[in-house]
């Protein structure tokens, strides 16, 4: 699955470990990778405000010291880089079991659900942004089309979901493109000041067009996704177990998700991704080599809205309800935070961010009232000391055979 | 003036007037350039010779007048600058622009993209033919890297910040070179390197020009103007006050005064 | 009919002052240091909240006199929300200073969240709405059936004065020119012998104390103050600041008055159109921003004046 | 030496969450989801610590044999998104048998989905939009303790008609499922009293809104008898304040998002004369002392925050909750299934009075007052009978 390596955007070398090396490697990456999802599945099935705290505690003092120890690091990172096929088949082995674990508590498959539609949208954030280096400060507007067209069609039109789905998206990539054109003509913080009004205009517009959108009534009774005569919400038995319907919706997440990683890994390593990236570098520079900036710009809001729109039908089948107030400014900000947490451009910790980002305020509900204080101080703390985010983006991918380089080398020499 | 060869003529500029809010940059502009020479513009610092640059890539919209480029007397003014590119005409800047989270190989592959056909249904569906393409591109790029020794071509997988000043404004070269132009503009090539890099840049823009490109540069050093151009423009005052040999416009009467001032010429 | 108009001007242009009061703060950040300071909402709130402490302390004191005890809310929110802006700026703001714009976009909504958090948290029921002090509150001059409050009054004349103020120590004093000169260019500045972490310090206290002043007369003319009055005010001041034109004092107030203009003419004019005047003035944003991101006041030679 | 101490310091989490997770095998979660933060913290605070106090005292009074209730607190911050994200959770914990919601309207219709797919019996305490149960809504499971807004509206627009006699009545709502709602209905009632043009326009606010003197100043050249301000208290006491202000000095009707003593301190001395349409009634009017044998309970519980509005209706549906319980865990297994069968048959008596559910989830009385804020307290004008068809005069 080449596709699949988005851990590590790191040129790979030619594999000459023995194969003793390699099951050593192996052992020892099954030890580490165990642990730390071990201790992440316990940290999201924690309830006691006390536990909480201290698996934060725990996550910040491994970080730190991940961070003192470049030794640490680098070994880790070679680690992974030499197995990388084994790393990502083991993470998508815990994200197919991980519902399958917590079968007795269909909340956290909710939650996973949840992380994927919220990874769906900050991917696509992350077009926008990562790759192109648009700011957008007003993505909740694509969430808001996707999730009210889809489910406007399936209440009044009774619009099958797999139809709304795209639907959704496409209504969402339009908005993209209605804002695409006027964001051509500006740049930076008056680029952001664009966006965020944008996003402030349709908000107020979804609470006042209440033929469209039921208002702050929101939109009610919206059906679950259905094949045939069964639908998403009738849970599925196999071999007399019953799981809990929230698996539908996590799979449905998970596959869309994975899709969108796919498409994701394919765009950036595509010829339309390094132009994207030239804009986002140098747009002048990028002007004078035949790149189409305008028009690239359109096709990355649209393309990222797009998946706006697709995480905001999803979004909408499985809660069941949508209202103005899952579209105000604090969402677009939150998906923003994803991307720039995880590391904008970087496909692997934009997923990431968006993971943390769906279950950490979800685990800070035992705080309470000190929740919201303790994002912004993080978000804050995270901004000075971490600015390019966990896993920044690394430019060195592309792979190219070193013999072939090599022989150039020879070839050309110093004259 | 000896008469200009119609046929051989590359770009063309008729009264190209360029005003910033009362101020002309460029004034009332004529100048020709031929096909398979090495060009330089030469002249003091604020005669407009990189606003010529701008007006020409549609950088900036010219106030009056027309360039023409090519044999198909395409005019440039009216094309939007990413076209520009796709006709045929190729800069570096001053102030270097590379992509520096890019690889250097990956401003080489940006330098082809116009002539990359792959667009959004290929990058997601990779059909066999996009991929071919892509592996053509990346040799042909490792070719026009390789033009330069082995400084580029053993940076390839870094990424440009990675670079030395003088590799970054040899990037910049490969880069326009890779894109295939007919005339390529050279903004101050050798601007900030000491005599030994500037030899060696001397040395690669002889090389690209006998790989058959035509090169328009601008320029102050004068030992690079003398070794390469074959012909020579000075501006002043966003006019050209002089054109013809490198020895010629170097003693005439104007340029001499416009680098150094009235007080010098009466000397 | 004309009455209606006549109040509804004087309702207009109390709104102005007080968006101008909190735009003024906007544009001087922005001016210094090219950042959008978002947090500012929330140091206008805070000035409300500061100005209401004083007076229940003042109340404690036994001091009676309703005008010092205003002058008193001014002076020491004022000071408060000086010193809180030179702390975020100094820990929050410099560690970022020169990152991409994204970067310092996000810290300060971030910073912006902590501070209406803490208020939320720590102040008494915070989360409620507090009844604010006010010494003249209903008293008022009337023009037949014309009503110009005091407040309204003091507010409108005082924005006036503080932006004029600001101008001249902006244009005629020493730190005014260290200022502009530092948002001409921030390196020849230094290379100047200007201490740019002064100048940009010395904003911060401007613009901050300017914020708190608008949050007391922001309680003393509407009654009541809230933990998240904040955010509403922030995204009306910078939308006239962007409108007047960044980095222009005059250009802030102009802008102000547009901003309520815009809003009392949709409701005097358009029937329901009480619910659209926040879209209207927001695509006004827009709009500013896409055909003319200079503000509609600016000339290149009034910058910072 | 880093290392192990991270693996140690995991082991131990792993081995405590273990154990805390066992979770005692008789006890019972009843799930609140209320906005315990944000501007009408003080409404769901008090709705909190009276529900709470009547599963206290259920649970101190033995009559549930070895069955605990535990009360969640699920703070909804007034955000439907939030609220309907709470339902989820209250819905897909195995544990969670009943809930009790949500203050406003546009909370509840934001969740009836919600319980609805996940079965859980939930009880709405303030929640007044018609639409959040049956007929209107086909839900089995949404029971309330209060009248819906046509009711409530159609006795407003009774009492400006038949009282009051306001010829000219402007309505003005605040854009929220609940206000909207209640502006509609009160047009729809008073053109239907008396035909139309009694409420001579409509205009929508913004939440969040200060400023409305532009709107009051339009309202002032109309020659009103009265204003219908159907929103919510922080907005409606600037409003009410900035009337006066402007010389607008006609009455402002109000309801259940301003009924409250919250509201009277914000809005200061303008507050007087505001008048409100609420279903609930002073503490001593309701029967057999029960209403005072409340707030007595509530003083001793030492609650940080007053009991509000809600308190009673709140305090009323955590006693239905006890009793239905104890009757079901008396005669088999405690399930969703169980106790909703329990509610829609059950009679109860509580502090607001004794009453079962009618066939759509209704409860059998209604109190509905006319309160006038007068000397910083709310005073009743007038009260209904018991199924809301007209006005007794308590005071003037």
């Amino acid at each position: 699955m080449p596709e699949l390596d988005f851990i590590n955007d790191q040129i790979v070398r030619s594999d000459t470990r023995t194969l003793k090396e390699k099951a050593k490697d192996w052992i020892i990456l099954f030890c580490c990778q165990s642990l730390i999802f071990g201790v992440f599945l316990v940290g999201i099935a924690l309830e006691d405000a006390l536990l909480v705290t201290g698996f934060l505690l725990l996550i910040i003092l491994v970080a730190i010291i991940w961070n003192r120890r470049p030794d640490l690091n680098q070994w880790s990172q070679e680690l992974l880089r030499n197995n990388r096929h084994f790393a990502n088949t083991f993470l998508v082995l815990i994200l197919v079991l991980y519902p399958f674990i917590f079968m007795d508590n269909p909340y956290l498959i909710h939650l996973g659900a949840l992380a994927a539609i919220f990874a769906i949208m900050a991917l696509g954030l992350n077009i926008t942004l990562g790759f192109c280096g648009l700011l957008d400060v007003g993505f909740a507007v694509y969430f808001a089309a996707g999730a009210y067209t889809s489910s406007q069609l399936a209440v009044h039109f009774d619009v099958s979901f797999w139809i709304g789905l795209p639907l959704g998206g496409l209504m969402a990539a339009l908005f993209g493109f209605a804002i695409a054109w006027p964001a051509l003509r500006v740049h930076d913080h008056y680029l952001a000041l664009v966006t965020l009004g944008y996003g402030l205009i349709m908000n107020l517009l979804q609470r006042n067009f209440t033929f469209l959108t039921n208002g702050t009534d929101g939109v009610i009774n919206i059906p679950p996704p259905a094949i045939g005569e069964w639908d998403f919400i009738q849970p599925i038995t196999i071999g007399g177990i019953e799981f809990p319907f929230q698996m539908n919706f996590y799979f449905l997440g998970l596959i869309l998700a994975g899709l969108t990683v796919l498409i994701s890994v394919r765009l950036r390593d595509s010829n339309l991704g390094r132009q994207w990236e030239a804009i986002r570098e140098e747009e002048i520079a990028a002007k004078c080599f035949g790149i189409n900036v305008p028009f690239l710009k359109i096709i990355a809001f649209s393309t990222g809205a797009f998946f706006g729109g697709i995480g905001g039908a999803v979004f909408a089948h499985m809660i069941g309800f949508v209202h103005p107030d899952n579209f105000v400014l604090l969402t677009s900000i939150m998906i923003l935070a994803m991307v720039i947490i995880g590391g904008m451009g970087n496909i692997f910790g934009v997923v990431l961010g968006a993971v943390a980002l769906t279950l950490i305020p979800e685990r800070l509900r035992e705080f309470e009232d000190l929740r919201m204080l303790l994002f912004g101080g993080c978000l804050v703390l995270i901004m000075i000391y971490r600015p390019q985010g966990l896993f920044p983006s690394t430019r060195r991918r592309r792979e190219l055979k070193s013999d072939r380089v090599n022989e150039l080398i020879k070839k050309s020499g110093r004259k | 003036m000896e008469p200009a060869d119609l046929d051989n003529t590359i770009l063309k500029c008729q009264g190209l007037t360029k005003n910033f809010g009362g101020v002309l940059a460029i004034n009332n502009l004529d100048l020709e350039v031929q096909k398979g020479k090495i060009t330089a513009i030469i002249g003091p610092n604020g005669s407009g010779k990189t606003t010529f640059f701008n007006l020409v890539m549609h950088l900036y919209d010219a106030t009056s007048g027309q360039v023409v480029f090519g044999t198909e007397n395409t005019n440039l003014l009216e094309l939007p600058t990413h076209s520009i590119n796709r006709v045929g005409l190729a800069r570096t800047f001053q102030t270097l622009r590379l992509f520096l989270n890019l690889t250097v190989l990956e401003n080489v592959l940006i330098g082809m993209s116009s002539q990359l056909n792959s667009g959004f249904g290929a990058a997601l569906i990779k059909p066999k033919w996009a991929r071919e393409e892509d592996k053509l591109a990346e040799e042909k790029a490792l070719e026009i890297l390789s033009l330069f020794g082995s400084r580029l071509i053993s940076m390839c997988n870094e990424p440009a910040s990675s670079l030395s000043y003088a590799n970054r404004r040899r990037m910049e070269i490969a880069r326009c070179v890779a894109s295939q132009p007919k005339l390529i503009l050279l903004d101050e090539p050798v601007a900030g390197m000491n005599p030994t890099e500037t030899r060696e840049v001397i040395k690669d823009i002889q090389k690209i020009h006998e790989a058959g490109h035509t090169i328009l540069l601008i320029e102050h050093d004068m030992t690079l103007v003398e070794g390469v151009a074959e012909h020579v423009f000075a501006f002043d005052h966003g006019s050209k006050i002089a054109e013809g040999q490198f020895k010629e416009v170097s003693n005439h009467p104007a340029v001499v005064e416009a680098y150094l001032g009235k007080q010098a010429l009466k000397q | 009919m004309i009455e209606t108009w006549a109040q509804q001007l004087i309702n207009g242009l109390t709104i102005g002052g007080m968006y101008t009061l909190v735009a003024v703060g906007f544009t001087l950040f922005f001016g210094v240091l090219r950042l959008i300071n978002f947090a500012h909402g929330e140091v206008f709130m805070l000035g409300g909240f500061v100005g209401l402490v004083v007076a229940w302390s003042a109340e404690g004191l036994g001091i009676t006199n309703g005008i010092i005890i205003v002058l008193l809310m001014f002076l020491i929110a004022m000071g408060v929300c000086a010193i809180i802006g030179a702390v975020m700026e100094r820990f929050a703001y410099r560690p970022v200073r020169g990152m991409p714009v994204l970067i310092m976009l996000v810290t300060s909504l971030a910073v912006g969240i902590v501070v209406r958090e803490a208020v939320k948290e720590f102040f008494p029921e915070g989360a409620n709405p507090h009844a604010f002090f006010s010494p003249f509150k209903y008293e008022s001059i009337n023009f037949g059936s014309v009503i110009l409050d005091y407040t309204q009054l003091g507010l409108i004349i005082s924005s006036l004065l503080l932006v004029y103020g600001v101008h001249l120590l902006v244009t005629k004093t020493w730190v005014g020119r260290a200022m502009r000169a530092t948002s001409e260019d921030l390196d020849a500045a230094r290379m100047m012998g200007i201490e740019s972490d002064v100048v940009i310090r010395n904003t911060f206290f401007l613009g901050s104390a300017l914020g708190g002043a608008a949050g007391v007369m922001n309680g003393l003319y509407y009654l009541s103050i809230r933990f998240d009055m904040g955010w509403v005010m922030a995204i009306k001041g910078f939308t006239a600041a962007v409108i007047g034109g960044l980095g222009n004092v005059y250009g802030a107030m102009f802008g102000g008055y547009i901003v309520a203009a815009v809003e009392v003419l949709t409701v005097a004019l358009i029937p329901e159109g009480s619910r659209y005047k926040d879209v209207f003035v927001f695509l006004l944003l827009i709009l500013v921003l896409v055909f003319r991101p200079s503000g509609l006041l600016k000339t290149p030679a009034q910058k910072m004046g | 030496m880093y290392r192990s101490k991270v693996f140690l310091l995991a082991a131990v989490l792993i081995a405590g969450s273990f154990f805390s997770n066992q979770v005692k095998a008789d006890s019972y979660k009843l799930y609140v989801n209320l906005p315990l933060s944000g501007p009408w913290s003080s409404f769901g605070e008090g709705m909190f610590n009276s529900f709470k106090l009547a599963i206290d005292q259920g649970n101190a009074s033995g009559e549930l044999g070895n069955l605990k209730l535990e009360v969640v607190r699920g703070d909804n911050a007034g955000d439907s998104a939030q609220a309907a994200s709470l339902a989820t959770k209250a819905g897909t914990d195995a544990k969670v048998i009943g809930a009790f919601c949500c203050w406003s309207s546009g909370l509840a219709l934001a969740t009836h989905s919600t319980y609805n797919r996940y079965g859980v019996p939930t009880i709405l305490g303030g929640s007044n939009d018609h639409r959040s149960t049956r007929p209107f809504h086909k839900s089995a499971v949404i029971f309330r303790n209060s009248p819906y807004d046509l009711i409530n509206m159609k006795m407003l627009a009774t009492y400006v008609t038949n009282y009051a006699n306001m010829k000219r009545v402007f309505a003005i709502d605040d854009n929220t499922a609940f206000s909207v709602t209640q502006a509609n209905e009160f047009t729809k009632a008073a053109d239907k009293l008396h035909g139309k043009g009694r409420v001579v326009g409509r205009e929508s606010v913004q939440l969040g809104e200060k400023d409305f003197t532009p709107l009051i100043t339009k309202l002032k050249g109309m020659n009103l008898d009265g204003v219908f301000y159907a929103g919510h208290m922080v907005e409606a006491a600037l409003f009410r304040q900035q009337m006066l202000k402007l010389g607008l000095k006609i009455p402002m009707m109000s309801s259940g998002g301003v009924f409250s003593n919250t509201y009277i301190k914000t809005a200061g001395e303008a507050s007087e004369g505001t008048l409100a349409s609420f279903w609930g009634l002073p503490l001593d009017h309701y029967p057999e002392g029960r209403g005072t044998k409340f707030e007595k309970d509530y003083a001793a519980a030492n609650f940080q925050d007053p009991y509000e509005s809600f308190g009673p209706m709140a305090n009323a549906a955590g006693q239905v909750f006890v009793q239905a319980i104890k009757r079901i865990s008396s005669q088999g297994k405690v399930t969703r299934k169980a106790l909703l069968k329990e509610l829609n048959s059950g009679r109860y008596t509580t502090t607001i009075g004794e009453f079962g559910f009618d066939s759509n989830g209704m409860l059998e009385i209604l109190h509905i007052g006319i309160f006038r804020v007068e000397n910083a307290k709310w005073k009743l004008l007038y009260r209904t009978d018991r199924a809301a068809t007209k006005f007794t005069k308590i005071a003037d």
